[in-house]
């Protein structure tokens, strides 16, 4: 544990969020509550403001519009280094000419900290991140993960009370990357401090976060919990941004829909997440929910089989439904055996799988 | 702009303006009317470029210079670029000797290799002639090519010489047909570098200077210790229309190149 | 055919050019070819041509002390076989070592306009710091080891005829004195006229054929010839020069070229050792050169001997204290 | 010292191509370099026989001694004052962006278009008893009558240092520019204000391209011939005029291949002391 | 489809090949024989000897034992222009100065083709990889994976007989690799190519390739089918480096396997895939395979809870056995939704899931 920690993570509200680069509106009208403790993530893809929200947290941008509250106390006007918010970078964030202790202990050495102090305080940090011993060592005799370790040292050694953090671990490799999540998911619970993480990979996003914040073109589409992201996604955009979703367009009565080969299902009453106009929509069934069922099924589509691929833990089915369009089922390896390309076989949808969502598809 | 900020501002700019004031202020002072050096010039005649054109020693000087500065940059530019492939493609323990020596005529002062070159090329006959010149000068600029030269070779991802190989280019076809003209720029801008130092070498020539022929900048040294008159400034002037040609000229080259890598192009 | 002659740039060079080489060469065919440069440096020249064995000066320009301090580098010249010097020469014009080519004098050269109508008129006035205040100029060139020394003897009231051997310590004691006021160290011709036009000194040593060609520019100075050393410069060829014959012919005809002897000499500023040249100007114009009568007789004449006996110490004197 | 420059990569030539390649480098640097400096400096120990007299008047006279402190201290005021005038320059760069960098460095680089005699005469010009900065200076009212500043050792240490500043500013600016801006903004959030930033992020990130540039102004103004001769003094003689005097007046050549020699031992022991950040490559800044 | 394209795919034997750098042997003693048309992955770990083999088969390498026979000619010590073999890098090796159809046509200019018949030949293999019309772009003009579809059509265009890649993916972002494998799947069965294909990401290798060869240190450890070597790897390393696995150490007794925790398994025979001696050994199961069960069944096995990772399609569930060994599942997040950390609950293991191998955990 860290010393003297005792505060928990403060709480943020950002107030119709505005930043402007000339006539580009990066962040446009964005309001969130953080609370106290919460990890939230923002997620999204390139260019949709992700890192300008951030950097409006951390006081590197001055929003055009709009306040940000710590605790309460409006510090858009702060400078960053007046802010005590901790902050890991994607890229060189360490500096190569200081030791890894020097880094740690460096925020405490601009607050004036005394040098044997300091040191007790960056060791212990660096326990904290589970690297004791590599105080002495320069940033680049280490790996990534370790760097990106250290950086995670350096932002908490003073106790900051929000922690942010901009795609910390894309540039290291797959193993990496889910060792250092669980790493920061650990320290979040431990330390109780708040924090925000911007990434564009979805599962990153899924796996870590208490809410996940979707944006696009700098404005807030979704903030939920990751389930509910995940299965229950507002707008077509969200679920088609986080993890694969077929979309295949029906029209829509207000109780059934009718797909292009002229199959008629019944939607269920929770199918809607929001309200439909009858007409075109769009049904969105996440491939993993698919089911291969027998000809007789109720519910049964036939789908002409395109390609079979192996993967390991799971098989993808791709085929297409009597209209042409594209189909999508994951099914776990153990059941694939058979299948061969260029044969026909069912798809079902369990009442539960199914969403609809208004107009053309995303 | 905060206040900190313009103070920087002022400073740098009074610092170019010392950069810039000598090199702009002697320009008109070329067509001063006066057989010496004034500022503000009295009067105005274009005489002292008449007096430079039309005197056979300044003319012979000029094409001595250029032709040893042609030849130079010509020199430097092969032989740099031969040895920074060598090295970046493959460098080892001769590659620390070639850095070694490529140091070498940086640091050790021009005085002191003009001497030394004085008594070797006495001794072996080149004093005074172009090729005496065009080793001294190749020495002298070699670094500069090089450095040019290896950043952009550095820069060039030796995988696309393997790939020009797999696509059944020998080594020599694969530097010529890919690398070569991916580093062409920078060769060229080495060349002009050599050039310019071979043109403008004033310590190696004052030393070198034969009988027969004296280089632009030995004779303008002794214009300047024997009778300082406008012709340096005609001079001056003259260098300066031609490097703002030159500077011009390489920046429409540079555009004309990103035009055809950008926009179709046939072979 | 050809002739290599290492002579002083700018004037000079211009005028030997047009007076001299270029007549010499529709005469006889041979091309003079004139090397631009200083005095010591041709010496080292000449010296790493020695060292290396590639001779490529055939006339060389020497001084007096040269002509007895480096007689191991210099030809003897056949004073005999030389019709035109022995015809036109003054005498003293032809040396074992060389022949006497212009003569002139370290001349104190000064600003009328600087002193109220006060004029400087010996060495003793240019130490004289106040009635002719400001920056005055020496040569840190040529033969400075010793001219500047005998001046400042002349000034601390040493008499022309007691200068040889100087008296060093007196000598830079003296200098020591004006030490300060000297503003510019001259190492070339054209800087002393440079000085002298921007006003950057009031008072300065100078070639007089330099100060000549600043004050026929317009420029508000004078000479005075009172105690001006006087300085000749001699054609001198190499040992195992290239065309050491070719040398003899070209110094022969510079003597015996009467029509352009005169225009030479007004053309330079210099006066020549013959006897068709300076008597065939204006009188009035003579008087502005060292080897008018009247300025003849007030010059110190050196004793080269013990100045070529002496060079070692003399510039390891001057070294030690100019560069301190 | 230039060795990551150099860094071996890709598929690797044979030794013979390589020997090949280089042969020509280093046949040229042998003749026209290597081989006249050795026979010079040979003879400063054989002429006029084997001896180390030459060197001993080195030391044993305190004039060239006198000489030699002037150039290092010469050297350092060039190498300071380029300092000081590079880094803000330097700075700035780094700090801009697009047609003001271009414009900044094509200020920096027009120097090197333009020739050095010209520069010198330029200066000769402008420090002049009546040149443009005396009337200046006395328009202004600093000074009431022409003040000399032409042959003295001011006009020396402006002139090279006119000429040298670019070579400070290229590495300097190359350094500068290597710094990512995510360091200021990591020092920034940890709490350092812009002076700290500077002083702990920028300043010993910067320490390679300052000794670097420091050191190249300081070895190129050791052995400087042309300024020195044309706007110095004897007072103000530096190595180089001296070794010139030996040879142009003198004919010393033992004596003068001596001072060659003691100025090469200087350069190349410093070198050596600093080949660590000493690399070409760096001091070019990349701005080439 | 391509001119002229007749042969089919050359057959490869690589034999006792051995390359040493200095004392390093990258590449120890590989014997590999691959059929005319055959798609195989090299897949191991940084530093396996991947690309050394595929060096080596292009020619780049010479190495220092060993024969490369193609189509029964000994290769070995041919330089690369002369193997007529067709690459693709890792990373973009267009030529950056010449258009995208000039690029195409280098390998014909470099066999002395007609320029016309250049042209022609290139912009055919432009539309073999679907970029018919980018002809006469710059290579930067294009998107990451345009450019590696160029760079195929530029490694086919001269119908060589094998095709070597490396890494040809990586540097792709997740959504282009996926589609360009499907393109390059496709491309192998139109043209009967040989493909030797290097990867390090094991989904790849699985995914794409007839069969994948798993290197080690130099070593070959398993050549296989992709199911084959999903579903019996061949030894510990094959088992743990492609997908995850549970490894638990128990007693084997010949018959019955004990764990830690004093639980006993039967094994059926099929466990084994060699044979392993009695007494220490891993008891190894695919973590999507591991099923929750009642307390009450059989093969129950109480696992403490340790944390439920949400991650979408998927949720994984980290918890202890009673030894302390550390055992993860992979269930569908739809069943998912009421587990906590902390609680107990029970796991199986289905008898065709288990796999047993002799020694220690890898
Ligand atoms: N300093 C700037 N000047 C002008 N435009 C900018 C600036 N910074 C960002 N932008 C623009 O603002 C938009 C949002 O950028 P931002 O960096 O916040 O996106 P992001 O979501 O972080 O994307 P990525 O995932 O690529 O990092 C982009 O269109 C970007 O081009
Ligand atoms: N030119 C070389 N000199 C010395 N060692 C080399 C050379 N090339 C490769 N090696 C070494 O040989 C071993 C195998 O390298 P190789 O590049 O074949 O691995 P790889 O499997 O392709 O790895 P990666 O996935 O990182 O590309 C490594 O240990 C590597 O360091
Ligand atoms: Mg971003
Ligand atoms: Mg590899």
């Amino acid at each position: 544990m860290l010393d003297g920690r005792t505060a928990d993570g403060a709480a943020i509200s950002l107030r119709g969020l505005e930043k402007r680069f000339g006539s580009l509106a990066a962040v446009d009208d964005v309001s969130i509550d953080i609370e106290s403790g919460e990890f939230l993530a923002l997620l999204g893809p390139s260019g949709s403001g992700k890192s300008t929200i951030l950097m409006s947290l951390a006081g590197f941008e001055r929003p055009t519009k709009g306040q940000i509250l710590i605790d309460g106390v409006d510090c858009t006007p702060l400078p960053p280094h007046k802010r005590n918010i901790g902050m890991v970078f994607q890229h060189y964030t360490l500096f190569p000419h200081l030791s890894v202790v020097e880094n740690v202990a460096f925020p405490l050495k601009m607050r004036k900290v005394a040098k044997s102090e300091r040191i007790r305080r960056a060791e212990a940090a660096l326990k904290t991140v589970r690297l004791e011993g590599y105080g002495q060592r320069a940033p680049k005799q280490l790996s990534g993960g370790q760097q990106q370790r250290v950086a995670l040292a350096r932002a908490i050694v003073y106790n900051p009370r929000v922690l942010l953090m901009d795609e910390p671990l894309s540039a290291l490799d797959k193993n990496l990357r889910e060792e250092m999540q669980l790493e920061i998911k650990r320290l979040h619970s431990e330390l109780g401090i708040t924090v925000v993480f911007v990434t564009h990979d979805q599962g990153e996003a899924l796996t870590m976060a208490d809410r996940v914040a979707i944006l696009k073109e700098g404005r807030l589409q979704q903030i939920s919990p990751a389930r509910e992201l995940y299965e229950r996604p507002a707008n077509l955009f969200a679920a088609s941004f986080i993890g694969e979703m077929n979309q295949i367009p029906v029209d829509y009565d207000g109780g059934v829909v009718r797909l292009g080969g002229g199959q008629a299902i019944a939607l269920p009453q929770e199918a809607l997440v929001q309200p439909v106009p009858p007409g075109k929509a769009v049904l969105a069934v996440r491939p993993e929910r698919v089911r291969l069922v027998d000809a007789t099924s109720a519910d049964a589509l036939p789908v002409r089989l395109r390609d079979v691929v192996y993967a390991g833990a799971g098989t993808l089915v791709i085929g297409d439904l009597a209209d042409g369009t594209e189909i999508r089922a994951r099914i776990p390896s153990a059941d694939s055996a058979d299948l061969r390309a260029g044969t026909t076989l069912h798809m079902g949808f369990p009442p539960g799988a199914m969403l609809l969502y208004g107009g053309g598809a995303a | 702009m905060n206040s900190r900020s313009l103070l920087l501002n002022a400073y740098v700019y009074a610092v170019l303006a010392f950069v810039l004031v000598p090199i702009i202020i002697i320009l008109p002072m070329a067509f001063s009317d006066t057989n010496y050096l004034t500022f503000p010039p009295e009067g105005f005649t274009l005489h002292w470029f008449g007096d430079f054109f039309g005197n056979s020693r300044w003319m012979k000087a000029l094409r001595f210079s250029a032709e040893i500065a042609a030849l130079t940059a010509l020199v430097t530019t092969v032989v740099g670029t031969m040895a920074c492939y060598a090295l970046v493609r493959g460098a080892g323990r001769i590659g620390a000797l070639f850095q070694g020596l490529l140091i070498g005529p940086i640091v050790v002062p021009h005085i002191a290799l003009a001497v030394a070159l004085y008594l070797f090329f006495q001794k072996t006959g080149l004093s005074g002639t172009v090729a005496g010149y065009v080793f001294a000068h190749s020495v002298i600029a070699m670094p500069f090519v090089v450095f040019t030269v290896a950043a952009a070779l550095t820069s060039v991802d030796p995988a696309l010489e393997d790939a020009a190989m797999s696509c059944g280019a020998t080594r020599f076809t694969a530097f010529r047909l890919v690398t070569l003209p991916l580093i062409l720029p920078n060769v060229l801008s080495g060349g002009l570098f050599a050039f310019i130092i071979s043109f403008d070498e004033p310590v190696i020539a004052f030393f070198l200077a034969g009988i027969r022929d004296k280089t632009l900048p030995r004779m303008m040294f002794d214009n300047i210790e024997q009778n300082l008159t406008p012709v340096i400034p005609a001079i001056a002037v003259l260098l300066t229309c031609l490097s703002i040609l030159v500077l011009v000229g390489a920046a429409l080259l540079r555009r004309a190149s990103v035009r055809t890598t950008a926009a179709p192009a046939q072979d | 055919d050809e002739v290599v002659l290492a002579t002083t740039g700018g004037l000079m060079r211009n005028m030997m050019e047009e007076y001299m080489y270029l007549p010499f060469e529709d005469e006889t065919g041979t091309t003079v070819i004139p090397f631009d440069i200083e005095v010591p440096d041709q010496w080292a020249r000449a010296e790493g041509m020695m060292r290396t064995k590639n001779v490529e000066f055939d006339i060389v320009t020497a001084t007096g002390p040269d002509l007895v301090g480096r007689t191991d580098m210099l030809m003897d010249i056949p004073c005999d076989k030389l019709e035109n010097v022995k015809e036109f020469g003054l005498k003293g014009a032809c040396q074992p070592k060389g022949v006497a080519r212009t003569t002139g004098g370290m001349v104190l050269a000064y600003n009328k306009d600087a002193f109220d109508g006060k004029a400087p008129q010996n060495w003793a006035d240019f130490w004289d710091t106040e009635t002719f205040p400001g920056p005055r100029g020496l040569p840190d060139t040529g033969d400075k080891d010793w001219w500047v020394p005998a001046v400042a003897l002349l000034a601390d009231g040493v008499k022309k005829e007691d200068l040889f051997p100087l008296d060093l310590d007196r000598a830079y004691k003296k200098l020591d004195e004006i030490r300060p006021k000297i503003a510019v160290w001259w190492k070339t011709g054209n800087q002393v006229q440079q000085i002298m036009r921007d006003n950057e000194v009031v008072m300065t040593m100078s070639y007089s054929g330099r100060a000549l060609a600043t004050i026929k520019e317009g420029a508000p100075f004078a000479m005075a010839w009172d105690g001006a050393i006087r300085d000749t410069g001699y054609f001198s060829i190499l040992k195992d020069a290239p065309n050491a014959e070719g040398a003899l012919k070209f110094i022969d005809f510079f003597y015996g070229n009467s029509e352009g002897q005169p225009k030479f000499i007004s053309a330079v500023g210099y006066a020549t050792s013959t006897s068709n040249g300076l008597t065939k100007l204006p009188e009035d114009e003579q008087k502005l050169y060292a080897t008018y009568p009247a300025n003849y007789e007030v010059l110190v004449d050196p004793d080269f001997k013990w100045i070529g006996d002496n060079r070692d110490m003399l510039r390891e004197r001057w070294t030690a204290w100019l560069a301190q | 010292m230039i060795a990551e420059f150099f860094r071996p990569d890709g598929r690797h030539l044979s030794k013979a191509g390589i020997t090949l390649l280089m042969l020509p480098f280093f046949a040229l640097i042998f003749f026209a370099f290597l081989y006249p400096l050795v026979s010079l400096l040979s003879i400063s120990v054989l002429e006029p026989q084997p001896t180390l007299e030459n060197y001993r008047k080195v030391v044993d006279n305190p004039i060239y001694l006198t000489v030699l402190l002037r150039t290092l201290w010469i050297a350092l005021l060039v190498s300071l004052l380029s300092l000081a005038l590079a880094f803000p320059v330097a700075w700035l760069m780094a700090r801009s962006k697009g047609p003001k960098v271009a414009f900044i460095t094509a200020c920096i680089l027009l120097p090197f278009w333009s020739s050095v005699l010209v520069r010198t005469a330029a200066w000769a010009v402008l420090l002049q008893r009546h040149g443009l900065i005396n009337e200046g200076l006395q328009l202004i009212g600093i000074t009431s009558e022409p003040v000399r500043l032409l042959y003295t050792q001011g006009a020396v240490v402006v002139a090279m240092t006119h000429v040298l500043m670019p070579f400070m500013v290229l590495p300097i600016y190359g350094a500068l520019r290597n710094i990512p801006a995510d360091y200021a903004r990591a020092a920034a959030i940890c709490g350092a204000n812009p002076l700290r930033t500077f002083r702990e992020v920028y300043l010993p990130l910067t320490m390679p391209g300052i000794i670097g540039g420091f050191i190249l102004v300081f070895l190129t103004s050791l052995g400087y011939f042309i300024t020195p001769a044309l706007l110095g003094s004897p007072q103000e003689m530096m190595i180089a005029t001296l070794i010139s005097q030996q040879i142009r007046e003198y004919l010393d050549w033992p004596f003068a291949a001596a001072l060659v020699g003691v100025l090469t031992l200087f350069v190349t022991v410093i070198t050596l002391a600093f080949s660590k950040v000493f690399r070409f490559d760096r001091m070019m800044g990349g701005a080439a």
